[in-house]
Protein backbone atom coordinates (compact mmCIF):
# COMPACT_ATOMS: atom_id res chain seq x y z
CA UNK A 1 0.00 0.00 0.00
CA UNK A 2 1.32 3.40 -1.10
CA UNK A 3 1.12 6.90 -1.51
CA UNK A 4 2.24 9.07 -4.39
CA UNK A 5 3.51 12.94 -2.99
CA UNK A 6 3.92 15.44 -5.42
CA UNK A 7 5.99 18.97 -4.47
CA UNK A 8 4.97 21.89 -6.61
CA UNK A 9 7.31 25.19 -6.53
CA UNK A 10 10.09 25.58 -4.22
CA UNK A 11 8.84 22.55 -1.97
CA UNK A 12 10.73 20.61 -4.62
CA UNK A 13 13.57 21.66 -3.32
CA UNK A 14 12.72 21.29 0.44
CA UNK A 15 11.67 17.34 -0.95
CA UNK A 16 14.74 16.95 -2.94
CA UNK A 17 12.47 16.42 -6.36
CA UNK A 18 9.20 16.46 -7.41
CA UNK A 19 7.74 13.72 -6.59
CA UNK A 20 8.06 10.16 -4.38
CA UNK A 21 6.14 7.23 -3.47
CA UNK A 22 5.74 6.47 0.11
CA UNK A 23 3.89 3.98 2.37
CA UNK A 24 0.81 4.32 3.29
CA UNK A 25 -0.99 6.64 5.98
CA UNK A 26 -4.77 7.24 6.51
CA UNK A 27 -3.76 10.49 7.99
CA UNK A 28 -2.76 13.37 6.45
CA UNK A 29 -0.51 14.46 9.38
CA UNK A 30 0.82 11.20 10.05
CA UNK A 31 2.13 11.18 6.97
CA UNK A 32 3.73 14.09 6.81
CA UNK A 33 4.94 13.67 10.55
CA UNK A 34 6.59 10.39 8.88
CA UNK A 35 8.91 12.53 6.50
CA UNK A 36 12.15 14.08 6.98
CA UNK A 37 11.53 16.71 9.80
CA UNK A 38 12.71 19.96 7.78
CA UNK A 39 10.57 18.75 5.31
CA UNK A 40 7.62 18.33 7.87
CA UNK A 41 8.05 21.34 9.16
CA UNK A 42 7.45 23.06 5.36
CA UNK A 43 4.63 21.38 5.06
CA UNK A 44 3.08 21.99 7.99
CA UNK A 45 3.28 25.82 7.23
CA UNK A 46 -0.12 27.00 6.92
CA UNK A 47 0.72 28.54 3.71
CA UNK A 48 1.12 25.26 2.16
CA UNK A 49 -2.25 23.68 0.64
CA UNK A 50 -3.08 20.22 -0.19
CA UNK A 51 -4.63 18.42 -3.27
CA UNK A 52 -5.77 14.66 -2.63
CA UNK A 53 -6.27 13.32 -5.99
CA UNK A 54 -6.83 17.08 -7.55
CA UNK A 55 -9.06 18.00 -4.43
CA UNK A 56 -8.72 20.34 -1.75
CA UNK A 57 -9.04 19.91 1.94
CA UNK A 58 -9.16 16.38 1.92
CA UNK A 59 -7.05 15.33 5.19
CA UNK A 60 -8.00 11.43 4.67
CA UNK A 61 -6.07 9.09 2.21
CA UNK A 62 -6.70 5.86 0.66
CA UNK A 63 -4.46 3.73 -0.38
CA UNK A 64 -3.07 5.18 -4.23
CA UNK A 65 -3.69 8.23 -3.29
CA UNK A 66 -1.72 11.27 -5.05
CA UNK A 67 -0.94 13.98 -2.47
CA UNK A 68 0.09 17.38 -3.62
CA UNK A 69 1.59 19.88 -1.70
CA UNK A 70 0.79 23.37 -3.22
CA UNK A 71 3.35 26.56 -1.69
CA UNK A 72 1.95 29.94 -2.18
CA UNK A 73 1.92 30.41 -5.97
CA UNK A 74 3.54 33.37 -8.33
CA UNK A 75 1.85 33.05 -12.08
CA UNK A 76 0.38 35.78 -14.01
CA UNK B 1 -20.55 34.55 -22.46
CA UNK B 2 -18.30 31.90 -22.96
CA UNK B 3 -14.74 32.27 -21.95
CA UNK B 4 -11.44 30.65 -23.33
CA UNK B 5 -9.20 29.55 -20.94
CA UNK B 6 -5.99 27.88 -22.36
CA UNK B 7 -2.92 26.72 -20.98
CA UNK B 8 0.11 27.15 -23.39
CA UNK B 9 3.55 25.35 -23.74
CA UNK B 10 5.38 26.30 -26.27
CA UNK B 11 6.18 30.26 -27.74
CA UNK B 12 2.67 31.56 -28.54
CA UNK B 13 1.51 35.10 -30.26
CA UNK B 14 -0.62 37.48 -28.16
CA UNK B 15 -1.05 40.09 -31.15
CA UNK B 16 -2.42 37.29 -33.11
CA UNK B 17 -4.92 35.89 -30.47
CA UNK B 18 -5.95 39.41 -29.49
CA UNK B 19 -6.93 39.63 -33.25
CA UNK B 20 -8.93 36.66 -33.44
CA UNK B 21 -10.30 37.58 -30.01
CA UNK B 22 -11.31 41.13 -31.54
CA UNK B 23 -12.85 39.53 -34.24
CA UNK B 24 -15.05 37.26 -32.45
CA UNK B 25 -16.36 40.40 -30.73
CA UNK B 26 -17.15 42.60 -33.32
CA UNK B 27 -20.12 43.95 -31.65
CA UNK B 28 -18.48 44.98 -28.31
CA UNK B 29 -17.57 48.35 -28.38
CA UNK B 30 -13.97 47.64 -26.83
CA UNK B 31 -11.41 45.07 -25.79
CA UNK B 32 -9.19 45.70 -22.74
CA UNK B 33 -6.26 43.38 -22.65
CA UNK B 34 -2.67 42.86 -20.53
CA UNK B 35 -0.07 40.92 -21.49
CA UNK B 36 2.87 40.05 -19.44
CA UNK B 37 5.87 39.23 -20.63
CA UNK B 38 9.84 37.47 -19.47
CA UNK B 39 11.86 41.27 -18.98
CA UNK B 40 14.55 41.23 -21.52
CA UNK B 41 17.22 43.43 -19.24
CA UNK B 42 21.07 43.46 -19.54
CA UNK B 43 23.55 42.53 -16.55
CA UNK B 44 23.99 40.41 -13.51
CA UNK B 45 20.46 40.27 -12.55
CA UNK B 46 18.71 39.89 -16.08
CA UNK B 47 17.00 36.57 -16.37
CA UNK B 48 18.44 34.18 -18.70
CA UNK B 49 15.20 31.94 -18.14
CA UNK B 50 12.06 31.42 -16.75
CA UNK B 51 10.06 27.98 -15.84
CA UNK B 52 6.71 28.06 -15.43
CA UNK B 53 5.06 24.58 -13.14
CA UNK B 54 1.79 24.22 -12.66
CA UNK B 55 -0.61 21.57 -10.94
CA UNK B 56 -2.86 20.20 -14.07
CA UNK B 57 -5.67 18.94 -12.04
CA UNK B 58 -6.29 22.52 -10.76
CA UNK B 59 -4.63 25.36 -12.93
CA UNK B 60 -7.29 25.55 -16.04
CA UNK B 61 -10.34 24.47 -13.76
CA UNK B 62 -9.08 27.68 -11.67
CA UNK B 63 -8.60 29.94 -14.50
CA UNK B 64 -11.78 28.64 -16.34
CA UNK B 65 -13.81 29.58 -12.61
CA UNK B 66 -11.99 33.08 -12.43
CA UNK B 67 -13.19 34.20 -16.00
CA UNK B 68 -16.73 33.18 -15.30
CA UNK B 69 -16.61 35.28 -11.76
CA UNK B 70 -15.80 38.39 -14.21
CA UNK B 71 -18.85 37.46 -16.25
CA UNK B 72 -20.70 37.46 -13.50
CA UNK B 73 -19.43 40.99 -12.21
CA UNK B 74 -19.36 42.77 -15.09
CA UNK B 75 -21.57 42.60 -18.41
CA UNK B 76 -18.84 40.87 -20.47
CA UNK B 77 -19.25 39.82 -24.14
CA UNK B 78 -16.16 37.19 -24.28
CA UNK B 79 -13.15 36.90 -22.00
CA UNK B 80 -9.60 35.26 -22.74
CA UNK B 81 -6.65 34.01 -20.46
CA UNK B 82 -3.99 32.43 -21.58
CA UNK B 83 -0.83 31.20 -19.80
CA UNK B 84 2.18 29.80 -20.45
CA UNK B 85 3.91 26.60 -18.96
CA UNK B 86 7.26 25.57 -19.22
CA UNK B 87 10.29 27.23 -20.15
CA UNK B 88 10.54 30.85 -21.56
CA UNK B 89 13.26 33.05 -22.72
CA UNK B 90 13.25 36.57 -22.01
CA UNK B 91 11.00 38.84 -24.20
CA UNK B 92 8.48 35.79 -24.76
CA UNK B 93 5.16 36.32 -23.18
CA UNK B 94 4.14 34.12 -20.20
CA UNK B 95 -0.10 35.85 -19.85
CA UNK B 96 -2.47 37.05 -22.31
CA UNK B 97 -5.72 38.39 -20.38
CA UNK B 98 -8.40 40.30 -22.90
CA UNK B 99 -11.78 41.17 -21.95
CA UNK B 100 -14.66 42.52 -24.63
CA UNK B 101 -17.86 44.43 -23.36
CA UNK B 102 -19.91 46.71 -24.72
CA UNK B 103 -18.43 49.28 -22.12
CA UNK B 104 -15.26 50.39 -21.88
CA UNK B 105 -14.74 49.90 -18.29
CA UNK B 106 -16.78 46.77 -18.00
CA UNK B 107 -13.81 45.36 -20.24
CA UNK B 108 -10.68 47.48 -17.92
CA UNK B 109 -11.89 46.39 -14.53
CA UNK B 110 -12.63 42.35 -15.63
CA UNK B 111 -9.30 42.58 -17.67
CA UNK B 112 -7.79 43.95 -14.35
CA UNK B 113 -9.64 41.70 -11.97
CA UNK B 114 -8.45 38.87 -13.81
CA UNK B 115 -4.89 39.64 -13.65
CA UNK B 116 -5.07 40.63 -10.12
CA UNK B 117 -6.31 37.27 -9.36
CA UNK B 118 -4.13 35.04 -11.69
CA UNK B 119 -1.28 36.57 -10.11
CA UNK B 120 -2.27 35.95 -6.53
CA UNK B 121 -4.45 32.42 -7.00
CA UNK B 122 -4.08 30.48 -9.68
CA UNK B 123 -1.67 27.44 -9.49
CA UNK B 124 1.68 28.90 -10.92
CA UNK B 125 5.14 28.87 -9.69
CA UNK B 126 7.53 30.26 -11.46
CA UNK B 127 11.70 30.25 -11.50
CA UNK B 128 13.97 32.32 -12.58
CA UNK B 129 17.69 31.72 -13.65
CA UNK B 130 20.20 34.47 -13.68
CA UNK B 131 23.75 34.28 -13.67
CA UNK B 132 23.36 33.13 -10.01
CA UNK B 133 21.54 30.00 -10.91
CA UNK B 134 17.78 29.33 -10.14
CA UNK B 135 15.84 30.92 -7.51
CA UNK B 136 12.04 30.59 -7.03
CA UNK B 137 10.02 33.87 -7.48
CA UNK B 138 8.05 34.31 -4.51
CA UNK B 139 4.46 36.19 -4.23
CA UNK B 140 4.96 40.14 -3.41
CA UNK B 141 2.91 41.43 -0.63
CA UNK B 142 1.36 43.67 -3.95
CA UNK B 143 -0.01 41.17 -5.44
CA UNK B 144 -2.00 40.63 -2.33
CA UNK B 145 -2.93 43.89 -1.87
CA UNK B 146 -4.07 44.27 -5.49
CA UNK B 147 -5.70 41.01 -5.11
CA UNK B 148 -7.63 42.74 -1.49
CA UNK B 149 -8.95 45.89 -3.51
CA UNK B 150 -11.49 43.46 -5.25
CA UNK B 151 -13.15 42.00 -1.91
CA UNK B 152 -14.88 45.12 -0.08
CA UNK B 153 -14.94 47.79 -1.71
CA UNK B 154 -14.39 47.16 -5.25
CA UNK B 155 -12.74 50.04 -7.98
CA UNK B 156 -15.16 51.91 -9.64
CA UNK C 1 9.88 57.30 -22.29
CA UNK C 2 9.33 59.33 -25.75
CA UNK C 3 5.45 58.49 -26.47
CA UNK C 4 4.14 57.42 -29.96
CA UNK C 5 0.77 59.45 -30.81
CA UNK C 6 -0.76 59.45 -34.33
CA UNK C 7 -3.85 60.54 -36.15
CA UNK C 8 -4.48 57.73 -38.59
CA UNK C 9 -7.00 58.27 -41.38
CA UNK C 10 -7.38 54.92 -43.13
CA UNK C 11 -8.34 51.28 -41.53
CA UNK C 12 -5.45 49.90 -39.00
CA UNK C 13 -4.89 46.97 -37.37
CA UNK C 14 -4.70 47.33 -33.66
CA UNK C 15 -3.10 43.86 -33.09
CA UNK C 16 -0.58 44.50 -35.47
CA UNK C 17 0.27 47.51 -33.76
CA UNK C 18 0.14 46.09 -30.69
CA UNK C 19 3.18 43.26 -31.77
CA UNK C 20 5.46 46.33 -32.74
CA UNK C 21 4.87 47.82 -29.84
CA UNK C 22 5.79 45.05 -27.19
CA UNK C 23 8.77 44.18 -29.67
CA UNK C 24 9.46 47.82 -29.11
CA UNK C 25 9.34 47.15 -25.41
CA UNK C 26 10.91 44.02 -24.86
CA UNK C 27 12.17 44.86 -21.02
CA UNK C 28 8.63 45.60 -19.86
CA UNK C 29 7.37 43.20 -17.24
CA UNK C 30 3.37 44.16 -18.62
CA UNK C 31 1.39 45.91 -21.51
CA UNK C 32 -1.66 46.85 -21.06
CA UNK C 33 -4.02 48.21 -24.00
CA UNK C 34 -7.15 49.09 -25.28
CA UNK C 35 -9.16 48.21 -28.50
CA UNK C 36 -12.68 50.64 -29.30
CA UNK C 37 -13.85 49.99 -31.99
CA UNK C 38 -16.78 50.43 -34.22
CA UNK C 39 -19.83 48.10 -32.67
CA UNK C 40 -21.48 45.62 -35.66
CA UNK C 41 -24.72 45.07 -34.67
CA UNK C 42 -28.15 44.19 -36.18
CA UNK C 43 -31.10 45.94 -36.53
CA UNK C 44 -32.83 48.87 -36.64
CA UNK C 45 -30.73 50.55 -34.39
CA UNK C 46 -27.27 49.63 -35.83
CA UNK C 47 -24.54 52.03 -36.79
CA UNK C 48 -23.87 51.52 -40.54
CA UNK C 49 -21.18 54.07 -40.40
CA UNK C 50 -19.11 56.34 -38.31
CA UNK C 51 -17.69 59.68 -38.99
CA UNK C 52 -15.10 60.97 -36.76
CA UNK C 53 -13.74 64.60 -37.46
CA UNK C 54 -11.27 66.81 -35.60
CA UNK C 55 -9.66 70.22 -35.40
CA UNK C 56 -5.99 69.21 -36.00
CA UNK C 57 -4.25 72.50 -34.67
CA UNK C 58 -5.48 70.64 -31.39
CA UNK C 59 -5.72 67.19 -31.48
CA UNK C 60 -2.48 65.77 -32.19
CA UNK C 61 -0.81 68.22 -29.77
CA UNK C 62 -3.17 67.55 -26.89
CA UNK C 63 -2.89 63.45 -27.42
CA UNK C 64 0.78 63.99 -26.64
CA UNK C 65 0.27 65.86 -23.71
CA UNK C 66 -1.81 63.70 -22.32
CA UNK C 67 0.35 61.05 -22.90
CA UNK C 68 3.43 62.64 -21.44
CA UNK C 69 0.92 63.61 -18.75
CA UNK C 70 0.62 59.81 -18.20
CA UNK C 71 4.28 59.39 -18.42
CA UNK C 72 4.67 61.94 -15.62
CA UNK C 73 1.98 59.98 -13.39
CA UNK C 74 3.16 56.63 -13.20
CA UNK C 75 7.06 55.16 -14.60
CA UNK C 76 6.11 53.47 -17.76
CA UNK C 77 8.64 52.71 -20.64
CA UNK C 78 6.10 53.27 -23.78
CA UNK C 79 2.88 55.02 -24.93
CA UNK C 80 0.88 54.66 -27.47
CA UNK C 81 -2.29 56.72 -28.76
CA UNK C 82 -3.70 56.16 -31.68
CA UNK C 83 -7.22 57.68 -32.95
CA UNK C 84 -8.90 57.35 -36.30
CA UNK C 85 -10.08 60.24 -38.71
CA UNK C 86 -12.32 59.94 -41.46
CA UNK C 87 -15.04 57.30 -42.02
CA UNK C 88 -15.52 53.66 -40.31
CA UNK C 89 -17.32 51.27 -41.04
CA UNK C 90 -19.00 48.41 -38.30
CA UNK C 91 -15.86 46.37 -37.30
CA UNK C 92 -13.31 48.68 -37.17
CA UNK C 93 -11.20 49.80 -34.75
CA UNK C 94 -11.41 53.64 -33.73
CA UNK C 95 -8.88 53.80 -30.80
CA UNK C 96 -5.84 51.70 -29.62
CA UNK C 97 -4.46 52.70 -26.03
CA UNK C 98 -1.07 51.17 -25.08
CA UNK C 99 0.88 51.34 -22.11
CA UNK C 100 4.41 49.40 -21.32
CA UNK C 101 5.48 49.35 -17.33
CA UNK C 102 8.16 47.66 -15.69
CA UNK C 103 4.55 46.93 -13.01
CA UNK C 104 1.31 45.70 -13.94
CA UNK C 105 -0.78 48.31 -12.34
CA UNK C 106 0.93 50.64 -13.62
CA UNK C 107 0.40 49.67 -17.24
CA UNK C 108 -3.41 49.29 -16.43
CA UNK C 109 -3.84 52.84 -14.55
CA UNK C 110 -2.07 54.57 -17.67
CA UNK C 111 -3.96 52.96 -20.28
CA UNK C 112 -7.08 53.49 -18.55
CA UNK C 113 -6.31 57.31 -17.43
CA UNK C 114 -5.72 57.39 -21.33
CA UNK C 115 -8.45 56.09 -22.49
CA UNK C 116 -10.85 58.20 -20.29
CA UNK C 117 -9.01 61.44 -20.88
CA UNK C 118 -9.27 60.75 -24.96
CA UNK C 119 -13.20 60.69 -24.21
CA UNK C 120 -13.63 63.43 -22.45
CA UNK C 121 -11.00 65.84 -23.29
CA UNK C 122 -9.25 64.83 -27.19
CA UNK C 123 -10.72 67.40 -29.91
CA UNK C 124 -12.81 64.85 -31.63
CA UNK C 125 -16.71 64.62 -32.77
CA UNK C 126 -18.74 61.68 -33.97
CA UNK C 127 -21.27 61.30 -36.13
CA UNK C 128 -22.90 58.09 -36.63
CA UNK C 129 -25.20 56.99 -39.87
CA UNK C 130 -28.31 54.26 -38.62
CA UNK C 131 -31.09 53.81 -40.69
CA UNK C 132 -32.66 56.73 -39.41
CA UNK C 133 -30.18 58.81 -40.78
CA UNK C 134 -27.43 60.80 -39.28
CA UNK C 135 -26.65 62.09 -35.68
CA UNK C 136 -24.06 64.04 -34.02
CA UNK C 137 -23.03 61.42 -30.56
CA UNK C 138 -23.20 63.43 -27.70
CA UNK C 139 -20.90 62.76 -24.45
CA UNK C 140 -22.26 61.37 -22.00
CA UNK C 141 -22.36 61.73 -17.96
CA UNK C 142 -20.38 58.65 -17.25
CA UNK C 143 -17.69 60.35 -19.65
CA UNK C 144 -17.32 62.74 -17.37
CA UNK C 145 -17.71 61.06 -14.43
CA UNK C 146 -14.81 58.69 -15.24
CA UNK C 147 -12.55 61.17 -16.42
CA UNK C 148 -13.10 62.76 -12.35
CA UNK C 149 -11.73 60.05 -11.20
CA UNK C 150 -8.23 60.98 -11.71
CA UNK C 151 -8.59 63.96 -10.24
CA UNK C 152 -8.92 64.17 -6.48
CA UNK C 153 -8.52 60.52 -5.42
CA UNK C 154 -6.97 58.37 -8.19
CA UNK C 155 -7.81 55.14 -8.46
CA UNK C 156 -4.89 52.32 -7.25
CA UNK D 1 -10.72 92.37 -44.13
CA UNK D 2 -12.31 88.85 -43.30
CA UNK D 3 -12.67 86.21 -41.18
CA UNK D 4 -12.56 82.31 -41.40
CA UNK D 5 -15.06 80.62 -39.05
CA UNK D 6 -15.15 76.87 -38.34
CA UNK D 7 -18.23 74.40 -36.44
CA UNK D 8 -16.98 71.72 -35.77
CA UNK D 9 -19.23 68.86 -34.39
CA UNK D 10 -22.97 69.69 -33.94
CA UNK D 11 -22.12 73.31 -34.21
CA UNK D 12 -21.81 72.71 -38.71
CA UNK D 13 -25.81 71.54 -38.72
CA UNK D 14 -26.41 75.16 -36.39
CA UNK D 15 -24.13 77.02 -38.87
CA UNK D 16 -25.29 74.82 -41.96
CA UNK D 17 -21.83 74.38 -42.79
CA UNK D 18 -18.37 73.33 -41.59
CA UNK D 19 -16.85 76.78 -42.73
CA UNK D 20 -17.82 79.97 -43.75
CA UNK D 21 -15.73 83.33 -44.29
CA UNK D 22 -17.33 86.72 -42.60
CA UNK D 23 -16.31 90.55 -42.28
CA UNK D 24 -13.70 91.19 -40.07
CA UNK D 25 -14.28 92.13 -36.02
CA UNK D 26 -12.25 92.99 -33.50
CA UNK D 27 -14.06 91.63 -30.73
CA UNK D 28 -15.28 87.95 -30.02
CA UNK D 29 -18.66 88.73 -28.90
CA UNK D 30 -18.99 90.91 -31.52
CA UNK D 31 -18.34 88.38 -34.18
CA UNK D 32 -20.76 86.45 -32.34
CA UNK D 33 -23.24 88.66 -32.12
CA UNK D 34 -22.66 89.34 -35.89
CA UNK D 35 -24.46 86.02 -36.41
CA UNK D 36 -27.64 84.35 -37.02
CA UNK D 37 -29.77 84.57 -33.61
CA UNK D 38 -29.53 81.06 -33.61
CA UNK D 39 -26.42 80.17 -34.44
CA UNK D 40 -25.19 83.22 -31.84
CA UNK D 41 -26.64 81.29 -28.76
CA UNK D 42 -25.52 78.16 -29.90
CA UNK D 43 -22.06 79.41 -29.95
CA UNK D 44 -22.96 81.33 -26.89
CA UNK D 45 -23.03 78.28 -24.45
CA UNK D 46 -20.44 78.03 -21.87
CA UNK D 47 -19.80 74.17 -23.26
CA UNK D 48 -18.66 75.74 -26.55
CA UNK D 49 -14.60 76.88 -26.56
CA UNK D 50 -12.72 79.17 -29.16
CA UNK D 51 -9.88 78.80 -30.78
CA UNK D 52 -8.03 81.65 -32.45
CA UNK D 53 -5.41 79.93 -34.66
CA UNK D 54 -5.67 77.18 -32.83
CA UNK D 55 -5.30 78.96 -29.68
CA UNK D 56 -7.79 78.51 -27.20
CA UNK D 57 -8.86 81.81 -25.14
CA UNK D 58 -8.08 84.80 -27.55
CA UNK D 59 -10.61 87.16 -27.80
CA UNK D 60 -9.11 90.09 -29.70
CA UNK D 61 -9.32 88.97 -33.28
CA UNK D 62 -6.73 90.27 -36.01
CA UNK D 63 -7.38 90.33 -39.76
CA UNK D 64 -7.31 87.10 -41.54
CA UNK D 65 -7.74 84.99 -38.20
CA UNK D 66 -9.37 81.66 -38.28
CA UNK D 67 -11.83 81.04 -35.42
CA UNK D 68 -12.84 77.57 -34.65
CA UNK D 69 -16.01 76.68 -32.89
CA UNK D 70 -15.90 73.89 -30.23
CA UNK D 71 -18.56 71.99 -29.12
CA UNK D 72 -18.49 69.16 -26.29
CA UNK D 73 -15.60 66.46 -27.84
CA UNK D 74 -16.74 62.59 -28.04
CA UNK D 75 -13.90 60.97 -29.35
CA UNK D 76 -12.13 57.19 -27.62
Amino acid sequence: MALTLLFLGRLQDAAGGEERTVGYHRDLAALIASLEPELGQALRSDKVRVAVNGVLGVTVLADGDEVAFLPPVSGG
Amino acid sequence: MSPDARLIDSPFDPSEELRRFAEAHRQSGGIASFIGQVRAEEGEAAVLELELSHYPPLTLPGMRALATEAGQRWPLDGMLLLHRTGSLSPGEPIVLVAAAARHRRDAFLAADFAMDHLKSEAWFWKRERTAAGWHWVEPRAADHADKARWENSPPI
